[in-house]
């Protein structure tokens, strides 16, 4: 039975030209790139044909790439760079309540010394308000963090105009590109952001890489100190071979783009319209429109994802469940809760994520063998009445069993 | 992540359902909690003849209420009653340190719907 | 003509049995270690075997590890991690003069945020005094940082001594342990340490990725936050391919380091004799004996380095100078200067460092080659008097060149 | 890193040494710099008839002492001022951005090698 993969935003297949790419610079050129003599050469013009690379994708120019180890460090150096770097001019941050952790949590720390930060909430399809955006700056906003595109949802910001309102009240502009990378043009200057995140295993590169641009005069204090790397903006010998692969996905992402766009979207659109016709009692979480071609995220109702995701990977379908029971206790997505959905429907949810390589007949596997599925696990939910085809009357006790 | 057992009673879940004419009725959890757990049982003679559940929750939640049923089916009340969270983790051959919680749902479930009979027995 | 690679502290090659092992973590198990279905598993398991093998260089407990994107990060976050949990109790920091800049300029930056750091200095053998450690502890010490081996000469500090000293006045301590990876074991518990940092690209794995040992019980800040990898430690999708690389790099080095060790050590002493014996006005830099294996650091009096290594390149012979203008001035070596050399002689030092891979032949070609090299440049040095064969007499204006 | 014709003035490089019977002798920078230059200049008839260098430092420094050299031969000291550290780095089809300020010592050098020839030519 063919595996089908629908978790291509938890992380997609490194493309096998990408894979050749870095392998010779594990084999052959293997050198560091620090060095001056021959050995170190080779490693050192891949970093910067990579990085030319990197900036095309940007649309900037190679000073203003650094090259980092994850989407989460390009996150966490871009906050906490900013902040640190502008802590005497102010100490306010704007960013929404549904970035990815990496946003989030450095937020949370941030807080801890002495920052202050406005989550924007959202509305029931994921979108903020630029209204909202505006009311909350002041005069000692330093740095606005919004997402492109949301990770669970797919929900697209409109970041051009926020770049607009960032720029005219003259506050810098971070946005989190990792899941809008491959799916829109990241073209930093018609989108007025001054630093932008990727990650490479998001766009069939490499994990362990990722690259932050910084726009040319923002200063960040540096989050690794160390040698001269970088221009002495973040120490440590270079990770050449992912970073070979980073750039070598970015060249593809952008030869590829419209094509797998118009693929993923049409794949995408058949699942969601197959599987909320076959089931009754489900929700499309994230913007109708305003959303990533590849996601769709859909609650269905009196029942917990991880059962769905379990029975899914059972028959080889490999997806993912906005509940994650991770650390000590069933958290529900807080960007379903963000939206205003309840914890039940939080907890219901399943994103399906598309790529490259699904096809018509994964899609059709999928919605043939996706009702059943839901149909036992709500036959097993206290929340369900199978009589009615509806909600079951349940009486809850208040007290939690988590410690 | 899971245990061949544990994947076993999540898959094949035994005891599924609510026990006509139950006398004991147990609900622990609730949304927020992230966990809904719901246990039926009848006793004869203080003993438990019949048992169901039904869950709301992760496939270590399924898999923990399945097993508790197993566990306490014709078993005496005395019995039952020393049926803990890690009795039930234990027959599962051990959960994910991340999913230890689940555990409590089962046998809470249990204790509640014990109660809830001798509850109704003593109203009697 | 062959190359020699004698750079081996800069980089060294990635084993082939290395590149084998990732090979499959681009290809096949590209799967995110965090998803629970198929693809991910894998992947979570290479992880957990990955740390599994690094844990047993340590001779630590699997949790005692936290994956990193290099030595640099490693050093920083052992620092910062420590420095920002204990400000509180205490804000006092002691190092060595002769760290590798990611720890020197972690330091640096501490300073400017509140922490006091004591520099330890060294004597001319590079080697620091345990009476001055001791003396240098206060009340409000919170780490003591000493490098396990210096890169530049190879001098060896004695690790498990600082260890006890550090124990018994109940300051937490910290070593990199870069440039000792696959010369000595690193066992954690005999050595008395608290942090250890070790690089995957020292120990013939790969660039940007390594370990930091965080013995049970430590708490630090983290420095990436994100996600809940690593413990809710350090944020970031794992590079798995990478960290793999680490695991069996680290369990080869383990392997092979006794065989490896005398190996170098044999021709390491054959070179520095050679090349001793064969030119005039030398001298070497490091401890005679507590000293690396692998590396022999020499002055060549009256000339600078760079000359040196940019001619011995064009022979195909790869090596370092402790002298490098990357930052708008000929910096000479700190590590040189912390011993009390000149600073023409810091100038005029080159470092080899050998690895598995060196012959015999490479060695006697290197003592062969050199001598008309040094000749060479001396000639052209106007600190040189070829009539005297000793130092020119010169006056030098004071001003420099540099703005 | 380095441009060709760097590494062929690096490896070939030209006029080392010290010329006889100079009558300007410039050195600049010091060991604490980094770079140290010496150039000697036979001035005749207001001309540059010969010029030498003895450098300690790093492949730019000789190499761009070379040049400095190799400009200066043969041409009147008014054409000699106005040889730059950019004429310098410019002859060398540039050096790398961290290497630039190698090529202020060998026009420094020069300019105070006729300096030198011009204060003892006052002073005879
Ligand atoms: C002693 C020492 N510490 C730290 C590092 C930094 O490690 P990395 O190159 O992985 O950043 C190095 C090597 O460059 C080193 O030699
Ligand atoms: C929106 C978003 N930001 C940041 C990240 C973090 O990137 P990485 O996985 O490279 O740490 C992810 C993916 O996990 C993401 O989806």
């Amino acid at each position: 039975m063919k595996n089908i993969y629908l978790d291509h935003n938890a992380t997609t297949p490194v493309l096998p030209e990408v894979a050749d790419a870095m392998d010779t610079y594990f084999r052959k050129e293997w050198g560091n790139p620090s060095s001056i003599h021959w050995a170190g050469r080779g490693a050192k013009s891949a970093l910067s044909e990579a990085r030319d690379k990197v900036a095309a994708f940007f649309n900037c120019t190679p000073v203003e790439v650094i090259f980092t180890s994850s989407g989460t460090e390009g996150d966490n150096h871009a906050l906490k760079g900013v902040a640190l770097q502008k802590q005497p001019k102010g100490n306010h941050i704007i960013t929404t309540a549904v970035e990815h952790p990496a946003v989030l949590k450095t937020c949370k720390y941030l807080e801890k010394t002495g920052f202050e930060v406005t989550y924007l909430g959202v509305d029931q399809d994921g979108m903020l308000s630029l209204d909202e955006l505006k009311a909350a700056i002041r005069p000692e906003t330093i740095l606005i963090s919004v997402m492109y595109a949301n990770n669970e949802t797919g929900t697209v910001f409109p970041i051009k105009e926020i770049g607009e309102i960032a720029r005219a009240n003259k506050v810098l502009f971070h946005t989190d590109a990792v899941q809008a990378a491959g799916k829109f043009p990241l073209d930093v200057k018609e989108l007025n952001v001054d630093l932008m995140t990727i990650s490479g295993h998001k766009i069939y590169g490499p994990k362990g890489v990722g690259a932050l641009f910084v726009r040319r005069g923002v200063r960040l204090v540096p989050m690794i100190h160390g040698g001269h790397h970088e221009r002495n903006r973040r120490g440590g010998t270079e990770n050449v071979a992912c970073i070979v692969g980073l750039g070598l996905a970015c060249e593809i992402a952008t030869r590829d783009m419209e094509k797998e766009v118009e693929h993923v979207r049409f794949l995408r659109d058949r699942l969601e319209k197959g599987l909320m016709e076959n089931t009754p009692h489900t929700k499309l979480n994230g913007h109708p429109e305003l959303r990533l071609p590849n996601t769709t995220n859909i609650s269905f109702e009196f029942i917990e994802g991880e059962g769905m995701l379990l029975n899914l990977d059972m028959l080889g379908i490999a997806t993912s469940s906005g509940s994650a029971c991770t650390s000590g206790s069933l958290e529900p997505s807080h960007v379903l809760l963000a939206m205003g959905l309840t914890h039940e429907m939080s907890h219901g949810s399943i994103r399906f994520s598309l790529g490259r390589s699904n096809t018509e007949e994964d899609i059709d596997r999928v919605i043939e063998l996706m009702p059943p599925i839901v149909k036992r696990i709500r036959q097993m939910s206290p929340l369900y009445s199978e009589e009615t085809d509806g909600a079951a009357e349940i009486t809850y006790s208040d007290k939690c069993n988590v410690k | 992540m899971y245990s061949e057992k544990v994947m076993d009673h999540f898959t094949n879940p035994r005891n599924v359902g609510e026990v006509d004419e139950a006398n004991g009725t147990g609900t622990v959890g609730n949304p927020e909690c992230g966990d809904i757990m719901k246990l039926t049982i009848k006793v004869e003679d203080d003993k438990i003849t019949d048992v169901k559940f039904k869950t709301f929750g992760c496939g270590a939640a399924i898999a923990t209420s399945s097993m508790v049923t197993e566990l306490v089916k014709g078993i005496n009340l005395k019995e039952a009653d020393e049926v803990s969270n890690a009795t039930v983790a234990e027959a599962l051959d051990g959960l994910p340190p991340v999913k230890m919680h689940c555990s409590n749902l089962a046998a809470d479930a249990l204790h509640a719907a014990i109660e809830d009979y001798k509850k109704k027995s003593e109203e009697k």
